[in-house]
């Protein structure tokens, strides 16, 4: 049980394969996960290890692939699914919303659907479109799916063990920018689908974030150091529910809270996470609560994604904001906002 | 510079031309090569099993019907006129084999032996299902158009992986043949040469729309693009029906893969309660489908056979008062769940949200009623 | 040009049959909705009136017909898709998500997308699964579309009149539970597609809604007068994007805020506006807003959808809530909320 | 009780068991009863211009290939190997035809004549469509996939509603053939007898997976379960092509409805460049295609007819050496948009949501770059 050092990919990949070791009823399926082992290569070597009928290159069908999972889930299986990219998602969203996440509620609890669905998502990879986007609201809005994400390897392992045991459908969403980061895993760690995580204390802002922001809120915490400004980190880890208990905690002692995430803004989780606080910490809050997000706009062409993507700057700019310290809102020409 | 364009056909069909069937509407008994080889078992035991499925398959939904009309069921999808093509499918699989049905087919809870208050619960908006899936080995009627008939073929995928002789019966309408969901089960099906059993009740419409919509060529046709075989078969004929999903369960337990049935028959009522069809099709079109009511035919062929038929009638109106009784007293019975029910069942375990919700759901209630 | 007395659903018939005369590019398709008229009868008449191949009865399948529409835009047409229920427009989110709402910006411009779906939506008609749903979530969420509702017969003829003549693609939610409402319509009379429209003046409380909620808020401000509390009712007729502007201008006039919608809470359209007044009047704001929603959970059985849906009670309870009256509140157990 | 499951055949399909060609791989022209009426014009100069439009398709390819590797461009999908499919294809076309290409398709952009900056432009990662559809008559290249076929059919929906004579060309891949839309689009294409050719370029593979993933029959045989007519041709017989989608494009003209062309083809290179094909192919498949290459062949035939092969290959070097420098300094001039770029064009009119966004980017470049 000593940790070992693996990229978040290489976590992944192992949980995966832990999880087909220890349970027969595990299943994976997907585009070109067996013998390509993914386009990440992150189910590498798993076919050939645990054979063709549990480790299923799919034909090319998002739909196909959940509604067929529904099916095996119903003769007890417990698939993993694996849908390539964010952007290929969209073709199943019918069979996840009105099937995987409503069969448990439709059947008054008869009918299990212990799916996990990876999801390779976020963008800052420098590719073409649909390889970049953040499509984590339209599940969050989505009653009975869990949605949770991961920042580094331990958490990648840990949360997608636990996903895969979880009987209730289960949202993995990877952030596929940071694959290729390195970090201690250990295998024995467990860890719940439903608790944010506080990475840093500070008495001035809480900075809510998930996934691929984590790093950034953690530099620009140690940034804002530098001038007197301490941020209370807060990785969110499930993106629906979420731990608003959490997060009013830690806005009772700073008064202040930024959100970012890459998805757009508008009916986005920062939507639900500034609304959530505001009902249950509004006396606690000093000034308006800030998102960092990405815009209202398709996500734009990746020559131009690191301006639409929430950065380093534009956090410190909101939590500058929050303090009443000059942001570039002085800028602003006229009357906006 | 032009080619021709032939009547389309393809030796995976059978049925083409004319739907397959071994009963003609006068009841006598034709021979099919196909099919008879399937039936042979059939006597007039089976027979009388079957007429009388039938007859109680429709009672209950006459029942059912009256029942909406007269306020106690919010709406009702009536099966009349498909009362061969869902009995024959059913009879023709084992206790072990798993259905996926559309919402459509009371026939399979009812022989499977579902509470038929369970049958009705969804229909007076008191659950959005109603059996266990599990003890019917039934899953709950399916309202997205299609999307059933992915499940049943990852069912029968997971059932071949793990070695296993159970099928599963995907049942589906006409219309549905459009749906991607449907086309990618079929792909899906063939890849992995999964024991599932497609049962398409062509029952002429989509709601309004008539048939040539979805296709301008006979809807079994569609299979056989994806090199899965089809048999086209005569819906109003229970032993035509029973002998082709025989045919394919068969293939399909033994590892030749899915099958696709296309039972010809017609929906002779409304698409449901709310439903108005003499804005759709006349009623000499009803009216020739009446001539070929599977019941009847049925009843005609046991005459034939020299069967007592006025004992088996008045054996079938014993069940069939006996259930109307039944479907009555159920659709009485059914009650609406207690309104916080709504917040149990979304998660394993309720999260913290949804148990905030429920509770703040609890203090409005009593202080609507002006309790506590 | 006098006006009309027409049910809503009329005056929906009425706008399509007008903009049919008017406008030779524009086709219908969508199920059942020629020879049938549409489930509801909103059709009724079209077909024979305008043709098979101007009113189109489309196989089943709505990636289908939303796909087939966006190919016929190319080529000049101006369709206006019927998607028969709410339930059933989650197999075409791929073709709505993915096409509809970025040919424009993923063409720079260069290609229209002038769609209008029109999709009956909300609860409370007692019915089976999938027909009592209000998804406009997922689309207010998603870049490029346009998502606008109507109230009253006045506003759906004259919305849906200008949806169909904007360029921009439009979701148009018809609140079905009103199709049989009745009221004047003056065919004249036109709107655009992003102002909120104010019905009531008062200085207690601002109560923003939309669609099928807008009777029940006037009626929620009526009885609230009762007990000298004036409310100010804000149909916000677009959903996305939103006139925040309207909704601050009543906020800063008021402090205090509910909405209600009948979707589910977690990141809704409700979560968004009191994200978006709490950036911009926070000032204002004299108590957290309040949202009153369907709950988050899916759908349930119509014998109790009446508890699910927020109703005149729920409302007044939330409007109390922010005049700091008694609300239900004082009822809960333990700590929660 | 079993019915046998025979090799798939159906009258609505030409080349089921071989797929039809007119050229072997040596070169020799061999006869095809159906596919030579459609292309008795081609003399040597129409096989001149295909060969040169087929080397200088390849270049492109080389060349934006290599620049990508070089980091020029972010990822590039080769077509290598299907240059006959492709060019054919288009060559068969009038100029008013529409086509809804996938990602794959840059020939097709080429021969229409856009800018090569805007071909590359996508694969820079600074612009997400690169030509304007409407000049060249070209959808922007696809990536979700299977979307444009519907695309397609609702163009030509269109078309035949406004009496015109143009039509719709949707290519997609075999791998696309699984996905709903795919279907669906048949289905639509079929029921309103829309004029469309379906090009289905079987190149073997989806990324990793072969073709036998999505099919265990022959691609073509798919539509005709549409009732869509299919020809399945050799993908790498540029006449062949060229006849084939001749006649479905004649058929869809002349109010015959759809057609389905599968080509059979091969990707000879990896997926995209960031692909790795040695992990699921090997080198004798490589090797076995690359004896029949396209361009190759056609060279062959040149000169089996006498043409002047050596002058024709330097016509098409000088061709080619042009657009390869084209293509680089294409490349080269391509800049990033704007990044103030990304709020233009999401509405018609900008949304006061937006333009508080833009100017709220505005304001935080500014203050970034410490002006002002
Ligand atoms: C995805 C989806 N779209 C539309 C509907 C609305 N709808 C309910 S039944 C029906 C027609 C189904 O026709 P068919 O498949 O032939 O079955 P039948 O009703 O004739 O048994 C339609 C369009 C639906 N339930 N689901
Ligand atoms: C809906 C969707 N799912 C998955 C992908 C990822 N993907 C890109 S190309 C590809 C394979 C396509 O294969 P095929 O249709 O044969 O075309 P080819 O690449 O061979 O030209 C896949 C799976 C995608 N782009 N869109
Ligand atoms: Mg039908
Ligand atoms: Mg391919």
């Amino acid at each position: 049980m000593t940790a070992e050092t693996l990229t978040l990919g290489r976590a992944v990949g192992r949980a995966l394969s832990d999880a087909l070791e220890t349970d027969p009823a595990v299943v994976l399926i997907g585009e070109d996960i067996g013998r390509l082992g993914g386009v990440f290569r992150v189910t590498d070597g798993l076919q050939a290890r645990f054979g063709a009928d549990r480790v299923i290159d799919s034909p090319l069908a998002e739909s196909g692939i959940i509604g067929a999972a529904v099916g095996m889930a119903y003769r007890g299986a417990r698939p993993v699914v694996e849908i390539q990219f964010d952007g290929f998602v969209l073709p199943a969203l019918d069979q996840l919303i009105a099937q995987v996440a409503r069969i448990r509620f439709r059947t008054r609890g008869r009918v299990r659907m212990p799916l996990t669905i990876r999801l390779p998502y976020g963008g800052g990879i420098g590719s073409v479109e649909h390889h970049g986007e953040s499509p984590e609201a339209y599940f969050a809005h989505t009653p009975g799916l869990r949605v949770v994400t991961a920042a580094d390897p331990q958490e990648a392992y840990s949360t997608l063990r636990a996903a895969i045991a979880s009987d209730d459908p289960v949202l993995f969403l990877e952030p596929k920018a940071r694959y290729w980061t390195k970090g201690e895993v250990d295998v024995a760690i467990a860890r719940d689908l439903e608790s944010a995580r506080l990475l840093t204390r500070g008495r001035d802002v809480t900075l809510a974030v998930y996934g691929p922001l984590v790093q950034t809120a953690l530099e620009a915490a140690t940034a804002a150091l530098d001038e007197g400004i301490e941020i209370e980190v807060v990785d969110l880890r499930s993106i629906s529910p979420l731990d608003v208990d959490a997060v009013v905690a830690s806005v009772e002692r700073t008064g202040r809270l930024v959100v970012a995430h890459e998805a757009p803004a508008e009916a986005s989780v920062a939507s639900e996470l500034i609304t959530s606080v505001v009902e249950r910490a509004f006396a606690a809050l000093e000034a308006p609560p800030e998102r960092v997000t990405g815009y209202d706009t398709p996500y734009p062409p990746s020559a131009i994604e690191s301006h639409y993507l929430p950065g380093l700057d534009r956090i410190l700019d909101a939590v500058d904001r929050t303090l009443g310290r000059r942001s570039s809102h002085e800028l602003l020409e006229g009357s906006a906002p | 510079m032009s080619i021709s364009l032939p009547v389309p056909r393809s030796e995976l069909i059978e049925g083409l031309d004319a739907p397959l069937g071994v009963l003609d509407p006068e009841g006598s008994r034709r021979a099919s090569p196909l099919l008879d080889e399937s039936i042979g078992d059939v006597d007039e035991s089976v027979l009388t099993d079957l007429y009388v499925d039938m007859s109680v398959v429709r009672r209950v939904d006459e029942e059912a019907f009256a029942l909406t009309r007269q306020g106690a069921l919010v709406l009702w999808p009536p099966l009349r006129g498909q009362e061969a093509a869902q009995v024959g499918a059913l009879r023709a699989l084992r206790d072990e084999d798993f259905v996926f049905p559309s919402y459509r087919e009371h026939a399979l809870a009812v022989l499977r032996g579902a509470d038929l208050a369970d049958v009705l619960a969804v229909w007076k908006g008191a659950a959005l299902s109603g059996w266990d899936p599990f003890a019917q080995r039934l899953a709950p009627s399916q309202i997205i158009i299609g999307a059933q008939t992915l499940h049943a073929t990852g069912y029968a995928m997971a059932a071949r992986r793990d070695g296993g002789d159970d099928i599963a019966l995907a049942c589906f309408g006409d219309g549905a043949t459009s749906e991607g969901d449907v086309n990618e089960a079929m792909v899906f099906a063939a890849s992995f040469r999964a024991p599932v059993v497609f049962l398409c009740q062509n029952n002429q419409y989509a709601i309004s729309e008539p048939v040539g919509v979805q296709s301008r060529t006979p809807l079994a046709l569609r299979a056989t693009g994806f090199g899965i075989p089809a048999l086209r078969v005569d819906g109003n004929d229970v032993l035509a029906v029973l002998a082709a999903v025989r045919i394919a369960a068969e293939r399909a337990r033994t590892g030749g893969g899915p099958t696709f049935v296309e039972a010809v028959t017609y929906r002779m009522g409304p698409h449901t309660t709310t439903d108005d069809p003499g804005r759709y099709r006349d009623d000499a079109e009803v009216a020739a489908w009446r001539a070929k009511d599977p019941i009847d035919r049925l009843e005609r062929h046991l005459a034939r056979i020299g069967a007592p038929v006025d004992r088996i009638r008045e054996e079938a109106a014993i069940r069939c008062d006996a259930i109307a009784a039944q479907v009555r007293a159920a659709a009485d019975r059914i009650a609406a769940p207690a309104p916080e029910s709504m917040f149990d069942h979304v998660y394993v375990e309720p999260t913290r949200r949804l148990e905030r919700q429920r509770a703040q759901h609890r203090a409005f209630t009593a202080s609507v009623e002006g309790l506590r």
